[in-house]
């Protein structure tokens, strides 16, 4: 059943077009019900999930390789598949009123659709290698959809950068599975855990557990790598609602907390994980503050909160765990809604720079209504499920115990980042929705149409409800998320109030420093803007590329010379050069080379060759060349026929008058043929080579003549040729019957080839007129 | 040279009979003046050698039970194509302008060809 | 420049290659011959019709398309090799046996002989398809 | 006796005949020189042929006589059309 529910939305992605013909430009909602369906089938599976049973089925796909199709729905996958389900039905009935009839909606909900599939991919996969594909799949997906209006430039640099990023980290985790394969002998997910004894005990640890959280960290757009998500920006805003915030930037959490059980729990972990998320904590509240672009603020309080939450896992410990799925949960609800309120202000309003927006609330009073409670939810403000999160976190800080320095200072990041979110999530309300109008909007604001605020609508609610009522979620989706990972049996119920403890002294904290930073908002953002720093990822980013493409263009020019002659020199010369050194230094150079008797008659034959050959080589008329070809010809067809070989002789003879024809044809368009006027030191060159290789294959031969390593099957076919085949000529049951395949590869190459010849001359002639 | 059947006879006969003409065809091609003559020898090499080594193939392989249709196809399709080869080579030779060598008789059909090219340059002139 | 002596002459050489090449297919199987040579002496043979007629005339006498001779040609040996594929056993394998015909008397047929017969048409569809374009450009 | 030698003998003069041709064909002054030399080196193969067959008394060869017989003939056609008008198949 799993099947159904990843290949479904690739069926359906593959139906688009045929749907938009008769859906037109209402094909949003007829892929509507895809996701909703699969949304109440996995709601239907919450009870037995969460009792800890698990869905799973395997199919083989390439045994072999050890990849087998293999799915698994448990507690962990199961809050994602809700989420990519959940969140993209209502982005899907977002973007049905987001994007005009005129845009490609084909294009548009076809990537789209495939995107979700391959998203459930990855959280449903049980095999690493199948992770991998479907993590390279969404990667894919997410090209094509940044890159949606590829008549702009930006968002092709932007579509660019996200792939490259995201593809080289989908690399370098590969290369982490295959260590994991090489240590464990398996791939599967469940054997891997079984036996991670074995990992961590091996020298091999340290470099699986870093390249594996290099593929993490890129896809979750953690600190060195966050610079593509700014950029993902250029898409389409619902996809940045779903893609880009709450779902495919969280593959890389997902996979973190999936393989938190076999790689977690050791210091190198806990150091690693924990300082970037930190860091990109710190480093994404802190750029949030100074953007102008609502959508890029957004994106840079993603990147803090994805490290909040990386942060949590790194500290690894079952509260902490369970105060990052949560914080996940929420982030997922209101950084949609707030995505989604963007683009109808976008839309509305024509603009997203906040110094033209202001005082927006009049004109948009649900869209203020919503923004604020999302944004005070992730501001950390009660009674919003953001101020749980927030507690939990900074409860989950406090007890990090004995890691020294790092443990001890996480509390004071935890609350520093969280002032700066407090400021950028005030800016978002206030500043936009309330105040005096700044700038000139240039279309006038009016509220969204009634269906397009369910989507953020319904988010919000959550956000309210889950803060009122915690435990509503709690025990289905929350604590059998924490089991699978943990492994061990987690029972905890949520509650809003915890009584005044530390955490309640940190959050107030925050909120108070929060209002009196929002107060010097202005002198703030200047301060931050006017920090030009020079050396940014970005600019590594840039730089390396431009360095990259450059380089390897002056290297390929050096020895790509565009002459076929160079291209033939170098083939033939390695060709002599590996042939000769196996030839002669590993197999010791010539064994006895027992040479048949060679009657005269045979000698003259071969004199006449050689001399044709050499007329070939020394005429100036192109005629005389091709003629004495044909005599070389003809000749070594004689010599077939003298040994007994008529099939061989016939084929020759055909294809040198056939070939004679063809020269002929083709002389008419070739240009007169210019005496080569090549340096003499080339000539030497061609000289060389064509002597050795000639002298290397006429030994090769003899060698092989001569040796015997194996029986050679001619026996079996001069037997069974008649027997089996029903043909007295060996030589045309082989071609036809025992060795049909080849043949029928050969035709078929045949045909192609002459489709190519065809096409090349069809060509030339259309735009020669 | 005792108990020679006839049939080795008659082959090894027809054999010279036909070798004698291929030598002489190839001394031709080398001894004429110039190409026209030269086209002569071979054609005979052609038909009348290799008519004479097919009869001698015929006989020997009469003797020995097989009857060789082939071999007369391949003298029929011989006797059809050597003349016309040559002829085209020569057509192909005299129309390139090849000049005869002076030996052979003046011939009136080269300057009526040549008439025939000027009025042509002419025509293509004022047209 | 036609020349009226390579025309009637080729009309009928054009013959005896043909059957001759015929001949090389069908006896493929047991002496010397096969698809590939059949093949290119057919296309010989059609050349010789665009040497002695050229290509205009080549389109009344034989209106044949050879671009279409080779998806026939692969449809044909594909087809000896899924035939048996549907009978269950592995593809391409061949049967053969022998039959009396009144006229020739015992012959030997083989379904390779089929997989040829494909071979055949490929060859001389892309030989011809080549010199076609080439010719009549 | 009498035909094992004259066959020798044979295949001794047909190589020392179409050694002429070859060098007809390197000398040739005209180019349809070389294009006879070549039509009557494809003969004399023929021939040599033949001869072979009556030595060995083989029915293979006649086939590959034929082939050759056939080939020549076009080669040297196709040769001399090409000299003519310079375009091997003339769109009447």
């Amino acid at each position: 059943m799993l099947f159904a529910l990843v290949l479904a939305p690739f069926v359906l992605a593959a139906l688009v077009p045929v749907v938009r013909k008769v859906a037109g430009p209402r094909i949003g909602l007829y892929t509507l019900p895809l996701p909703i369906l699969l949304f109440v089938y996995l709601l239907s599976k919450t009870a037995e999930i969460s009792q800890g049973k698990v869905i799973e089925s395997a199919w083989e796909w390439v045994p072999s390789l050890g990849l087998s199709f293999a799915l698994r729905l448990d507690g962990w996958s199961l809050l994602f598949t809700l989420l990519v389900t959940g969140i993209g039905s209502l982005v899907l009935l977002y973007s049905h009123f987001y994007l005009g009839p005129d845009e490609d909606l084909t294009k548009f909900y076809l990537y789209l659709l495939s995107f979700m599939g391959s998203m459930l991919g990855v959280v449903l996969s049980a095999n690493l290698l199948l992770t991998y594909v479907f993590w390279e799949l969404t990667s894919f997906t997410s090209f094509l959809l940044i890159g949606f209006w590829s008549f702009r430039e930006q968002s092709r640099y932007g579509a660019q950068k996200a792939l490259l990023i995201t593809a080289f980290g989908g690399f370098v985790m590969l290369a982490g599975f295959a260590l994991i394969y090489l240590v464990t002998g398996s791939l599967n997910i469940e054997t891997v855990l079984a036996n991670k004894g074995k990992i961590l005990s091996s020298p091999y640890y340290p470099y699986i557990l870093l390249l594996i959280l290099v593929g993490a960290f890129t896809k979750s757009a953690q600190v060195p790598f966050h610079i593509w998500l700014p950029n993902a920006m250029e898409a389409p805003t619902p996809i940045s609602a779903f893609l880009h915030s709450a779902t495919m930037v969280k593959a890389g959490l997902y996979l973190v907390g999936r393989l938190l059980p076999i790689l977690g729990g050791t210091e190198l972990w806990f150091h690693t994980v924990t300082l970037v998320g930190a860091a990109t904590m710190v480093t994404g509240a802190l750029l949030a503050v100074k953007q102008d672009d609502l959508k890029a603020l957004l994106a840079y309080s993603t990147i803090s909160q994805l490290g909040l939450i990386m942060l949590l896992f790194g500290i690894g410990t079952p509260f902490s765990t369970a105060a990052a799925v949560f914080h996940l949960f929420n982030h997922a609800a209101f950084k949609g809604a707030l995505f989604m309120v963007v683009g109808i202000i976008d839309h509305e309003t024509g603009t997203r720079d906040i110094n033209l927006l202001g005082g927006l609330a009049k004109k948009m009073p649900l869209s203020a209504v919503i923004t604020g409670l999302t944004a005070f939810s992730m501001a950390g403000v009660p009674p919003l499920a953001g101020f749980l999160s927030k507690e939990l976190f900074y409860e989950a800080t406090l007890e990090t115990g004995t890691m020294g320095l790092v443990s001890a200072s996480l509390p004071w990041i935890a609350v520093g980042a969280s002032v700066f979110t407090f400021i950028y999530s005030a800016l978002l309300v206030l500043f936009v929705f309330f105040g005096k109008q700044r700038g000139e909007t240039p279309k006038h604001p009016h509220e969204a149409p009634g269906l397009m605020l369910v989507g953020p609508g319904l988010l919000a609610a959550i956000t309210v409800i889950v803060g009122l009522w915690p435990d509503l979620f709690g025990g289905s989706l929350i604590n059998p998320a924490v089991t699978t990972i943990t492994g061990k049996a987690y029972d905890v119920h949520y509650h809003l109030w915890h009584g005044i403890t530390t955490p309640l002294l940190m959050s107030s904290i925050t909120v108070a420093l929060g209002a009196l930073g929002y107060t010097l908002v202005g002198r703030i953002r200047a301060w931050f803007k006017s920090v030009r720093a020079r050396v940014t990822p970005n600019y590594f980013y840039d730089q390396g590329l431009r360095l990259m493409i450059a380089g390897s263009r002056k290297l390929t020019s050096r020895y790509m010379t565009g002459l076929l002659r160079d291209y033939i020199v170098y083939i033939l010369a390695t060709l002599v050069t590996l042939v000769g050194y196996t030839y002669l230094i590993k197999a010791g150079g010539a064994r006895t080379l027992q040479l048949a008797r060679i009657n005269p008659y045979e000698l003259i034959m071969t004199g006449l060759l050689v001399a044709a050959a050499l007329i070939v080589i020394r005429t100036h008329s192109r005629m005389v060349g091709v003629l004495a070809l044909g005599v070389v010809g003809f000749l070594v067809s004689t010599l077939w026929v003298v040994f007994r070989a008529p099939d061989l002789a016939l084929t020759q003879l055909i294809v040198e008058t056939i070939g004679l024809i063809l020269f002929l044809l083709v002389f008419q368009y070739l240009p007169s043929l210019s005496r080569s006027t090549e340096p003499p030191g080339k000539k030497a060159v061609n000289l060389a080579i064509s002597a050795a290789v000639g002298i290397l294959m006429a030994v090769l031969t003899i060698t092989a003549l001569g040796t015997r390593l194996y029986e050679p099957i001619s026996a079996f076919y001069v037997d069974n040729s008649l027997k089996l085949g029903g043909g007295r000529n060996i030589v045309n049951v082989i071609l036809v019957d025992f060795r049909g395949l080849d043949t029928m590869g050969e035709i078929t190459v045949l045909g192609v080839a002459a489709m190519g010849v065809f096409a090349l001359i069809k060509l030339k002639g259309k735009n020669m007129q | 040279m005792t108990g020679i059947s006839l049939s080795e006879l008659l082959t090894s006969f027809f054999i010279l009979f036909g070798l004698f003409f291929v030598l002489t065809g190839s001394i031709g091609l080398i001894r004429f003046p110039d190409v026209y003559t030269r086209l002569h020898a071979p054609t005979k090499s052609a038909t009348l050698g290799v008519f004479g080594i097919l009869i001698a193939s015929i006989i020997h392989q009469a003797s020995h039970g097989f009857l060789g249709i082939k071999e007369i196809l391949t003298t029929v399709f011989l006797f059809l194509t050597a003349p016309v080869g040559a002829h085209m080579i020569a057509r192909a030779a005299y129309l390139t302008g090849v000049q005869p060598a002076q030996q052979s008789t003046t011939c009136e059909f080269f300057y009526i060809l040549r008439q025939k090219e000027e009025d042509k340059q002419d025509a293509d002139q004022n047209l | 420049m036609k020349s009226f002596i390579l025309e009637t002459v080729s009309k009928v050489v054009l013959f005896v290659i043909l059957i001759f090449s015929f001949y090389l297919l069908l006896r493929g199987h047991n002496a010397p011959g096969g698809g590939f040579i059949a093949g290119l002496m057919t296309s010989a043979t059609f050349i010789l019709l665009y040497l002695a007629l050229g290509p205009g005339a080549r389109k009344q006498i034989l209106p044949l398309n050879f671009r279409a001779f080779i998806p026939v040609g692969l449809l044909i040996s594909a087809l000896t090799g899924l035939v048996p594929l549907a009978g269950g056993k592995p593809f391409l394998t061949s049967a053969f046996g022998y039959a009396d015909l009144p006229v020739f008397g015992e012959i030997e047929w083989a379904t390779a002989m089929l997989f040829d017969f494909g071979v055949y048409l490929v060859v001389v569809g892309v030989t011809m398809s080549i010199i076609s374009v080439l010719g009549e450009e | 006796m009498l035909l094992p030698t004259v066959t020798n003998l044979a295949l001794f003069t047909i190589t020392i005949s179409m050694a002429l041709c070859l060098w007809r064909l390197i000398v040739g002054p005209s180019f349809p020189d070389r294009v006879a030399a070549s039509d009557t080196i494809s003969t004399n193969i023929v021939a040599l042929l033949i001869v072979l067959s009556i030595k060995f008394t083989t029915q293979d060869y006649f086939d590959a006589v034929l082939v050759i017989a056939i080939l020549g003939f076009l080669s040297s056609v196709a040769l001399a059309k090409f000299l003519i008008g310079g375009s091997v198949f003339d769109r009447d």
